[in-house]
């Protein structure tokens, strides 16, 4: 009750002005020797739970002072004052007239919060009255990302499902990638010339989903490398990559009947400098001369060095990547180039395993649903601003909220 | 004459070319070296006739190899150095959308650069660095630096290093820490602007000079993205705009630009459509159109000769490819 | 030293052009030179920055770093032939929280967001777009569309469908070769970037 | 168990990642943070063995006396200069004046702006081989190619002089990259975030697992 009372006690001070206002009136008042300027206190101060934080933050309203006008009003500025636990008031911020909300940040969950606002004149401070102590509270979810959850779980669950009909035995339709056709083909090209074949999984790290993808698709081909006994070397540019491609590799030889082929030889780590790396590699393809050129995973700058110095070898190259970018020119310089999602079908569509052609399905669904949305909503905003139909305004608001992801 | 006759001679021929240049450069007489505007004509006359011998040869089926490309590359990119002629620059929308957001931050407001690239990109990035920097300070707004590339927050110390030295901008005596700040490189990519999104502080406890945070006035009152008015990224590839527009923007809602490679740049179109971006600079022609709105002149108009040049012989290139394919050299494989 | 400095990066700039013309002892120099600098530049950079600055500084600020540090160890038993299986575990968390991570990041920045955006009247009256804006949309509208079409797995290429893909196509082409066409003006700058330090910098020929 | 454990700890970690993304709350609202710290971590050991086994190449191949062994040795000299330097230099490595810093500024950004530089020429020889008119989608390619190429410098519209103001080919350029060019994108954007996030699944759900080795 003491808390509350000292809080009453504060507001009275401030409101008549508070000590430190009354400082600067008195300071003001000498320098500017001009007329007392009084203004209204801002009204209806409101603090309330900021939602779906972690507990660090309130939300603060008020009405403006009546005497805040756009034309010749007396306020110049706002002054947010906050209390923690009842402690004394100190100034967080300064607004701008107009001002009538604010979000107080760097709380904690553990204290409680009380807030005055003050408006500025140029003869002091006239404060509001003290809001109700308030702690600001976690929340356990984020309920403005429930559509996103929803669709999410629609997109994930129809991956699922299809997984599990697939699981059951159900054949499931997946058209031809062209680029795929060709992976076989290019391994068994290098077995017959002889030559060797380049494997590079892009230049990221192992927290790059590209990186996982291109290692996917090691797994399928290695075996066939194992079966035909062809050599395969495969120069890296990051550790870890190195590691698992390796554990990659020994894998599908051993399911292969070929353990003893393996080698740790066949991964090299280089540099993880991006320049470094591509001077290496294409150092080694002029030099070894491999027949196929596998370039899966993520790329960047590096993406044509490799490839054209693939191309002026002769090398069949298979390129794949998820980087928008560097598409252009693995289809200008590749033989066969997955485009983007493609590069994550390989790996599912390569293993023939029918689990795992099931989540490309799943993966249809999404575009489907995608198509069905665009298609209404393009259509009914452009009823709707045609024609001015209010209907067609609303599911065009609609689907704007449900698909924002702010 | 054998091959390895012929590389000692081309060793040779380099060796005494650069001795002489060399010379020259101690000497001064090289300093500067331009063609006179008749010269420059005529060097690009005959570089165009050469390449009609080329077009002439290719329709009598003799195809060029690759080497004579890159021959002429270098060539068309290394005379317009020397060369005294002009051409004029046209603003692109997105980059006048991108010059109006930040002029209408009013004087003290404070504006985040992101700085993600490194020395490789320098010559398209650093121009928009410069004329950027130029822009902020010669107009009292505040600057606060950090990089998610290593190299990121020294080429910001270049530039504005470089940008200090202007007259009018040299008057204004700026202080660090006051005006201005480089608060460093911070590995993490992504996570880097995710956890600013909640403090920067936890993410850059002291600036690249190891100043504590909280001993640095501009920033002292700098807690998350809602503190900042206006953020600009200069990116080169990942971590960058992409990632800037998926967690700033997206998550915490900051008004942002970018300057971009020009490979990068059309990956982030959809991202102005959209609104998720004010507005991007795309390579060196959008550094020299930056440069134009706000009135002055750096290496990205300089070089934009060179662009052109290249650009024409490229397309040169792919007129004399496509001839090759028509006129039967299908199977040909360069 | 300055002179000095000056004339190996010149020499290196040009051992590593000189690849253009074939591979040659002067680019294996400057490669050999380029791989072994690089890596233990990274090596070392590595070692301060996240080892020393994030772990050994930060370790009594935040517990949690220590975490780390042991899928880190455990990554090294890598080395010890005996129990180098036990370095899948920190991978196979790494590759855990990749795949959770991105999942829901692009899911809600690629896909929500960008069907989101192209949800916009293809032409109207009071939208104050100008016919350039509505073509625009409408070109969109249709090469999204068309461009998902080609994406598709579960249905062969034919009929309406296939007719649709490829339109889908012809949009990934234009795409593509825009992005390249863009492309070019970047990689020339970067070689008026070199050649401006060669000629620049080293020769001194241009102010 | 070798082979379950990890898969076990891939299938509970991915879930985890995703449902933080819901989570405002202690400790998921952490999870993100703690990722890239224990990762950089394990970024840092990892180039151990990564180094090690680049030093263990170059030796074999100096040992072996292989084709172009000495450059084997130049590897090894630059990767020790530089990595005594900058452990021998103690934190401040990378300060002005270092020995560390002059490797890095007069070798390796050199080394590397140039091998990015010469990229310049494989964009024109590129162009050259492939941009040819087979096909309706390979003229499509080349045309969009060739007219953003132009209308990117000035001198396309010096080309284009002769047509009214705002059909130039630098127009024609920007409305090829805002329209057509932003919807292929879209697309492709799309289908890869659903590309990933089936193969994120299937990762998490064990269904890709070659990257997490036999069962030795």
């Amino acid at each position: 009750m003491s808390f509350h009372i000292a809080f009453l006690l504060l507001s009275v001070s401030l409101i008549v002005p508070s000590p430190s206002a009354q400082d600067e009136v008195a300071d003001s008042v000498a320098v500017s020797d001009s007329a007392l300027v009084v203004a209204a206190p801002p009204t209806s101060v409101i603090a309330s739970e900021h939602e779906y934080d972690d507990g660090e933050a309130l939300d603060l309203s008020w009405v403006p002072s009546i005497d805040d006008q756009l034309v010749g009003g007396l306020v110049i500025a706002y002054r947010v004052y906050r209390s923690t636990n009842g402690g004394e008031l100190e100034m967080i911020e300064e607004l701008i007239p107009g001002a009538n909300q604010f979000t107080s940040g760097e709380l904690s969950s553990d204290s409680s919060y009380s807030y005055v606002v003050a408006a500025v004149t140029t003869s002091g401070e006239f404060a509001s009255n003290a809001t109700a102590p308030l702690s600001p509270e976690t929340e356990w979810l984020n309920y403005e990302k429930k559509w996103l959850f929803l669709i999410g779980l629609l997109i994930a669950g129809a991956v699922m499902y299809f997984i599990e009909t697939a699981r059951k035995g159900k054949k499931l339709f997946v058209r031809k990638i062209a680029g795929l056709e060709a992976i076989d083909d290019a391994v068994g090209r290098a077995t017959e010339m002889g030559r060797s074949i380049l494997f590079i999984p892009g230049i990221q790290d192992m927290d790059d989903v590209q990186t996982l993808a291109g290692l996917t698709i090691l797994g399928r081909i290695a075996g066939t490398i194992a079966e035909y006994d062809t050599k395969l070397f495969m120069p890296v540019s990051r550790s870890l990559v190195m590691t698992a491609a390796r554990e990659t590799i020994k894998a599908s030889f051993q399911t292969a009947g070929r353990p003893d082929k393996y080698s740790d030889d066949m991964v090299s780590y280089v540099t993880d400098e991006q320049f470094g790396y591509v001077a290496h590699v294409d150092g080694i393809m002029v030099r070894e001369k491999p027949a196929t050129v596998f370039l899966l995973g993520a790329f960047f700058a590096e993406s044509l060095i490799l490839a054209e110095t693939g191309n002026s070898i002769g090398a069949i190259q298979i390129a794949g990547t998820a980087r928008p970018a560097q598409l252009p020119f693995f289809i200008a310089a590749c033989d066969f180039t997955l485009i983007g999602e493609e590069l994550f079908a390989a790996s599912a569509y390569l293993s023939n395993e029918p689990r795992a052609l099931g989540s490309l399905k799943g993966q249809d669904v999404g575009k489907a649903l995608a198509m069905i949305v665009i298609v209404i909503g393009v259509l009914a905003a452009t009823i709707a601003s045609a024609w001015q139909v209010e209907s067609m305004q609303s599911i065009v608001d609609t689907l704007n909220s449900v698909f924002s992801t702010n | 004459m054998n091959a390895r006759m012929k590389e000692i001679l081309v060793v040779a021929v380099l060796t005494v070319f650069c001795a002489i240049m060399y010379w020259g450069k101690v000497d001064g007489w090289m300093t500067g070296f331009q063609f006179s505007f008749g010269l420059s004509m005529t060097v690009v006359i005959l570089i165009a006739v050469s390449l009609l011998v080329i077009l002439y040869l290719t329709l009598r089926g003799k195809l060029i190899g690759r080497r004579v490309v890159f021959l002429y590359v270098g060539i068309s990119v290394t005379l317009p150095f020397f060369m005294s002629l002009s051409q004029e620059i046209k603003i692109s929308p997105e980059v006048q959308t991108l010059y109006e957001g930040i002029a209408e931050l009013p004087p003290g407001s404070v504006v985040l650069t992101a700085f993600d690239y490194d020395p490789p990109s320098a010559p398209e990035l650093q121009p928009m660095a410069e004329s950027f920097f130029r822009y902020c300070f010669n107009n009292d707004l505040k600057v606060v630096v950090i990089g998610l590339w290593p190299q990121g927050p020294q080429q910001a110390n270049i530039a504005i290093e470089k940008i200090l030295l202007d007259e009018a901008i040299a008057a204004k005596n700026l202080q660090y820490g006051i005006d201005y700040v480089n608060l460093g490189f911070q590995t993490g990519n992504e996570f880097v602007i995710q956890r600013m999104g909640s403090d920067f502080k936890s993410m850059f406890p002291t600036d690249y000079t190891g100043t504590p945070y909280n001993d640095l006035p501009l920033v002292r009152n700098i807690k998350n993205f809602s503190n900042i008015d206006y953020g600009f990224n200069l990116s080169a590839g990942y971590p960058g705009t992409v990632e800037w527009v998926q967690v700033a923007v997206d998550r915490y809602g900051l008004k942002m630009g970018a300057g971009n490679t020009a490979v990068q740049a059309p990956q982030c179109y959809p991202y102005i459509r959209s609104g998720q971006l004010v507005g991007i600079l795309g390579g060196m022609n959008g550094a020299a159109e930056f440069e134009l709105m706000t009135g002055t002149v750096g290496k990205g108009t300089k070089f934009m000769l060179s662009q052109s040049f290249a650009h024409m012989i490229v397309i040169a290139f792919i007129i004399i490819g496509n001839v090759a394919y028509f006129r039967g050299g299908r199977k040909q494989k360069l | 030293m300055e002179h000095f400095a000056i004339w190996v990066a010149a020499f290196l700039t040009m051992g590593i052009i000189s690849f253009l013309y074939k591979d040659n002892a002067w680019y294996k120099l400057s490669e050999a030179i380029f791989v072994g600098i690089s890596a233990g530049y990274w090596f070392v950079t590595l070692f301060w920055d996240n080892i020393y600055g994030k772990f050994w500084v930060g370790r009594g600020d935040d517990a949690m770093l220590y975490i780390g540090a042991f899928l880190g160890l455990l990554m090294l038993m890598r080395l010890v032939p005996k129990v180098g299986w036990i370095s899948r575990w920190p991978l196979a968390f790494i590759v855990g929280a990749t795949a959770g991570f991105y999942l829901i990041n692009y899911f809600s920045s690629n896909v929500m967001r960008q069907v989101e955006d192209t949800i916009m009247p293809l032409l109207g009256t009071d939208y104050s777009a100008t016919t350039y804006d509505m073509i625009g949309n409408i070109v969109i509208a249709v090469g999204t569309f068309s461009g998902l079409v080609y994406f598709f797995f579960s249905k062969e290429h034919k009929g309406v469908f296939g007719g649709t893909a490829k339109v889908g196509i012809f949009f990934l082409m234009i795409t593509f070769g825009a992005s390249f066409g863009y492309t070019v003006m970047s990689r020339m700058s970067l070689l008026i970037g070199r050649l401006d330090f060669l000629f620049g910098d080293w020769l001194g020929m241009i102010k | 168990m070798r082979r379950e454990i990890p898969l076990l700890i891939t299938g509970i970690v991915g879930v985890v990642f995703v449902i933080q993304y819901f989570i405002p709350h202690w400790p998921f609202n952490r999870m993100n943070a703690w990722f890239s710290d224990w990762f950089s971590i394990v970024q840092a050991c990892a180039i151990w063995l990564g180094a090690l086994n680049l030093i263990k190449i170059s030796i074999q191949k100096i040992a072996k006396k292989k084709k172009d062994w000495i450059y084997s040795v130049v590897i090894l000299v630059f990767f020790l200069l530089i990595t005594i330097l900058g452990f021998a230099e103690g934190e401040e490595f990378r300060e002005p004046g270092t020995g560390f810093t002059w490797l890095y500024e007069f070798v390796y950004t050199p080394l590397s702006s140039t091998m990015f530089a010469i990229l310049a020429f494989f964009v024109a020889s590129a162009s050259y081989r492939a941009f040819r008119a087979r096909n309706l989608e390979a003229t499509l390619l080349l045309a969009a190619a060739f007219f953003v190429m132009l209308g990117r410098v000035p001198i396309g519209d010096v080309i284009s002089g002769f047509m009214p103001q705002g059909a130039q080919l630098s127009n024609l350029a920007t409305w090829i990259m805002t329209f057509p060019q932003t919807a292929g994108q879209r697309a492709i954007m799309i289908g890869i975030a659903l590309g990933i996030v089936s193969t994120s699944l299937r990762i998490i759900l064990g269904i890709e697992r070659s990257h997490l080795g036999g069962g030795d």
